[in-house]
């Protein structure tokens, strides 16, 4: 028994990390939601180029890097490129694929060659009408079965859910760092907002919540087990709108606006809470799989 | 003790509905802060206007028809009931108006209300500064005194409306080396006037809600004064106090969004969300017979207090909740933002804010605990 | 409409609370934990003299006078007795009354005339074992059916429900004027407890639940409808066992021990929140009766 | 990153299993805390220590059998997952036993780790004291210098295990004109000795499980001294630390009590509560993993230090969330108290505590605030 990050994968985070920290996150999330995909996809490449393409086999990998992704926000079709479309065997740079009914709109398919999972078949997608997600950075597409390409598997919906839980933990930890950051600047009644203790223990019940649903993330993706993988989800669901409501009422009305980066994290947390599967969804996989002791 | 409404409230009542059932727009009207939504929601107001409904507890000389806080109620749930528009005139009807009825000049009354009521002016609020959030006492923007009036500068920010609207109410410096809530004065002002640029505000749905407002020596005459120079404090807290009481909220806006939840539950009743849309249902409930009391305790010559806080901390979490269920019924388009499904994703948004603005509720805490529980006063 | 009390209403509670705060409660509920009823037995007479027995007709006036016993923590079988006797129209002086499946034992059966509610029968009762309440000053016992001796309604039920409802929110409201007491007195880090925003805002949140649900209850009492009642009942459990954590919390060690009034109130609540119908079987009630609109 | 046990932990929990499969009591002991509880839980000690299970982590020589934390981890694991009775020697073993190891001498050790491990002397903690709940630092008892020892003078509160406990350690100020954290020294001290009066304190439950201790010039030996004397601060940390943090709760009870509410939810699988079994579930696996993450760092050289809040303020609402949960499926049977049902009410009221003792969850969070957050300190 050793869990804990190896060296190496504490590296891996760290280089997302900075490669991530280089960029202005807004910006390229601002650009991409108006349909301008070019700093976007400027910024995924250069992701490809440290490697975070070819981890669909290493399932700890992949979990420790969605978490950094989702702490900067990063926008686009990434869980379904780097782990979904590898786990349904389609290659090639950048995929999307909706998995009705838990996923059943394709993100980011004006710009990633979209598929759909249809029963037991991989189809390309013909791609319909877009709609509007609370997330301006997610642009989702209607889609419906084209092509037949291939066999499905449920390993790639339980992939997707386990690097959404990850993704989900880095939102929490960006928003949380964000707050935490604001509340120290940020004056009102003669003093950092930070030293109220309410302030404090908003942020201090959002960073216990997050602790706690990290190593379940990490736990499932040692084992793969699908109750484990929705166990991690719903508590990282969970500390991360615990996350996006703390930042938000600590931050006040300037948390509320698109000018501040917090928002964008905001409504992401907001979108993906029902993708991949609702809440209850995955508490009633767990409870169920407890049935059979 | 009882419940009943009595015939003349029942007679209104009924009329509202059917005005309502009449005029209500059947697809929802474009948000009231988008450049396409703003004239319709003005234009909804005239129509509100010609029936005497847009501000029914006013008397009758300045537009309204000098309903009782009853009636004003019931007016609400059926305008929410109905799917009505958001109220545009809003900022106005429920927190200046309240103001001019109690300090301004019968002169400042007749001159802006019936404006008022008919949406020839929408008011913006601009109550909060860059470093003056919930600490409106922080005000910095200045009034000079000048010949025949005064001159405004400084910032505004987060002002509600502001973006449209045609004019502003908020509180100025008047006496630049008073501190805090002394040598402020209230001032309504024009937002097209010389001197005054608006810089609208993207709220996380996109639209400009609100927006800054920068003042460089601004005009107000003498006559835009609302109650005595150097008294603004004692006179916003007036309307503060309606803005996180009584006259904001209605019951209507819960009532109306439990009965919603109820029956989107209906079409997938899962039981494991049963609870949480039960509790959405009893707070409206209990929020309605809340106001109910407090209605019955006004008509008694009551007044409020403290409990506007109280109150603002019970709706914006209701608020809150009952869209979080709402949105967890509706699975995975439930972040959708489109018109399908149709309100809950606004209205989750909308909910967000109810727990910031008019006082964040951590301050409606400490108020609730030092005025009502008598708990010592900390300045932590 | 008018949804206020009466100053008549008012100045009922009024005597009651007056006659209760003249009598040393935790030393009555102490006695009457240990079998010991007669200080107990003696404050029920004198509650009988100023007419808290006549109510049952008038529900308004009884949830009045219960949320006064219940601020007390008044020991026991009021609601049986008061309430719930008189709408089965059993007369007598102290009755206790199980109605199960909700009221599965009778309170006080060793010291108050014991019935038991069988399907549509109201019977005597056949007192059997006594069992442990979590409040020591609720002595329950085992009752099996005996003599027939009337005609059972449904509403002697629910106006036991409304009348704990009313309850509940006394207690609410007694362990909320004695936390507010303490915290303002109770010094720790050289400041009074209540200057700490964390204490302030537990304590706030407590008013504000108890707020909004003593409306739903005096609604209920003014309606007497099944769905008002299991509503009132949900809002005011719920107000007063945060009102009970909330005080055992900022007493601290001390509200742990049966040494501090506050606890017996604590136990009080703790117990009453399984008696008279689970919360999950009221909110039930309340959905269930929304569905047939 | 893996989660398995080696051959060797796989053999020792083999043993703990099959050891407490013969040896737990089939109907629980009376509360440890009783007249009738105490000696039967003393018993059970010496059994456990027979077997070398009281102290798994100890050295050897001590009486334990130098267990890895993850031996610990699984002996606890089995340990609640057999419902063997509560550790009367939690103090000494969990509080006392991790100072001495750090601070203490040979001799002191020699004299009283097999003593403890062996359940002779049993150990009551003495931190509070009247004015000083959670703000340890206010401590005011005193210890005064004399031949060969101290006097120790000044009165405890809510000592855990004081009613029935031999000896007992705690901090008195041994420098009366230091203020605060300065001028402590850390005593153990003889409970039987002359000069200590122990009034019993119910609890919630009616059992006494903690007490008042006054001491009258208690004469204790410089022997007695743990550290150096006026270091008693310091000294005294590192077992709050244990307290708070991983020590005092394993994950083993949690781990447990999570099996035991999904067994009674199928009992009675109402879908309404369902969520709830489910996150106590969830919650208790959490904590199993992050504790196994805690293992794995102190393997690696790591030490502790704010994570004991974080920890902390997690377990003890997971407590609370799951005997809430239990009780609330336990229906109108949820209020008893006695026997039946069995441990679900003595379990939440013991839950109740949680987020009370060893430094409450307000003060935790504060930490957490300032230690991990970087938030700025207030002092309030």
């Amino acid at each position: 028994m050793r869990f804990a990050l190896s060296t190496e994968q504490k590296e891996l985070a760290a280089s997302v990390h900075a490669l991530l920290s280089s960029a202005d996150l807004q910006a390229v999330a601002a650009r991409w939601a108006a349909g301008d995909h070019e700093p976007g996809l400027d910024l995924l490449g250069r992701l490809a180029k440290i490697g975070v393409t070819e981890l669909a086999e290493f399932p700890v990998e992949l979990v420790v890097v969605f978490e950094e992704l989702g702490r900067h926000a990063v926008p686009g079709p990434l869980i379904e490129s780097y782990a979904v479309a590898p786990a349904l065997g389609i290659t090639g740079d950048l995929a999307t694929v909706a998995l009705p009914p838990h996923v059943p709109y394709a993100l980011d398919a004006d710009v990633a060659a979209p598929y759909v999972v249809d029963g037991d078949a991989v189809c390309r997608a013909e791609v319909g009408a877009p709609l509007t997600s609370v997330d301006p950075a997610r642009r989702l597409f209607e889609v419906r079965p084209g092509e037949w390409v291939g066999t499905a598997s449920d390993e790639a919906l339980d992939v997707g859910m386990l690097c959404q839980s990850a993704q989900l933990i880095g939102l929490g930890r960006g928003l949380l760092d964000r707050a935490s950051e604001y509340v120290t600047q940020r004056r009102q009644f003669g003093r950092p907002v930070g030293e109220f203790q309410a302030v404090k223990h908003h942020l201090a019940n959002v960073l216990v919540a997050l602790e706690f649903a990290r190593p379940l993330v990490h736990a499932a993706a040692v084992t793969g087990d699908t109750r484990d993988i929705s166990a991690a989800r719903v508590a990282a669901a969970d500390a991360a709108w615990l996350a996006a409501r703390a930042a938000l009422q600590v931050h006040g009305a300037i948390g509320y606006t698109r000018e501040h980066a917090m928002s964008w994290a905001l409504l992401k947390v907001k979108a993906l809470r029902s993708a991949w599967g609702t809440q209850t969804w995955h508490r009633r996989r767990v409870l169920t799989s407890l049935r059979s002791r | 003790m009882d419940l009943d409404l009595d015939a003349k409230t029942l007679e209104f009542r009924d009329e509202v509905r059917d005005w309502l059932a009449e005029h209500v727009p059947r697809d929802p009207l474009p948000p009231m802060d988008s450049d396409e939504g703003f004239p319709l929601h003005r234009e909804w107001e005239r129509g509100l206007a010609e029936a005497r409904l847009s501000a029914v507890t006013w008397p009758y000389e300045y537009g309204g028809r000098d309903a009782s806080l009853l009636e004003w109620l019931v007016f609400e749930d059926e305008y929410y009931a109905a799917g009505a528009p958001s109220r545009v005139s809003a900022n106005g009807i429920a927190l200046l108006a309240s103001t001019l009825f109690a300090f301004g000049t019968d002169e400042q009354r007749d001159r802006v209300l019936p404006r008022m009521a008919r949406a020839d002016d929408i008011w913006a609020q601009a109550w909060s500064e860059p470093e003056a959030g919930s600490d409106l006492a922080a005000v910095r923007s200045r009034a000079t005194k000048t010949d025949g009036g005064w001159l405004l500068s400084g910032q505004k920010t987060w002002s509600s409306r502001a973006s449209h609207a045609d004019r502003a109410f908020g509180l100025f410096r008047s006496d630049p080396g008073a501190q805090r809530h002394r040598g402020l004065t209230y001032f309504m002002f024009d937002l097209r006037a010389d001197g005054v640029t608006v810089r609208p505000i993207q709220q996380l749905d996109g639209v400009p809600g609100f927006a800054e407002i920068f003042l460089d020596d601004v005009f107000v005459p003498d006559d835009d004064v609302l109650g005595a120079p150097g008294e603004g404090w004692r006179v916003a807290m007036t309307t503060a106090g309606n803005e996180r009481g009584l006259t904001l909220r209605s019951p209507g806006r819960f009532m109306a969004g439990a009965e919603r939840l109820v029956d989107l539950w209906h079409a997938n009743p899962d039981p494991r969300v049963a609870d949480r849309v039960t509790d959405a249902w009893i707070g409206a409930q209990a929020y309605r017979l809340y106001t109910l009391g407090t209605i019955s305790r006004l008509a008694e010559g009551g007044t409020l207090g403290a409990e506007s806080s109280v109150n603002k901390l019970f709706w914006s979490e209701l608020d809150v909740a009952l869209h979080d269920t709402a949105l967890d019924l509706l699975g995975a388009d439930g972040e959708l933002a489109g018109p399908r499904p149709p309100g809950w994703q606004s209205g989750h948004l909308f909910a967000l804010s109810g727990p910031i603005y008019a006082g964040t509720n951590e301050i409606q805490r400490n108020v609730v605990a030092e005025r009502v529980l008598g708990l010592p006063r900390g300045d932590r």
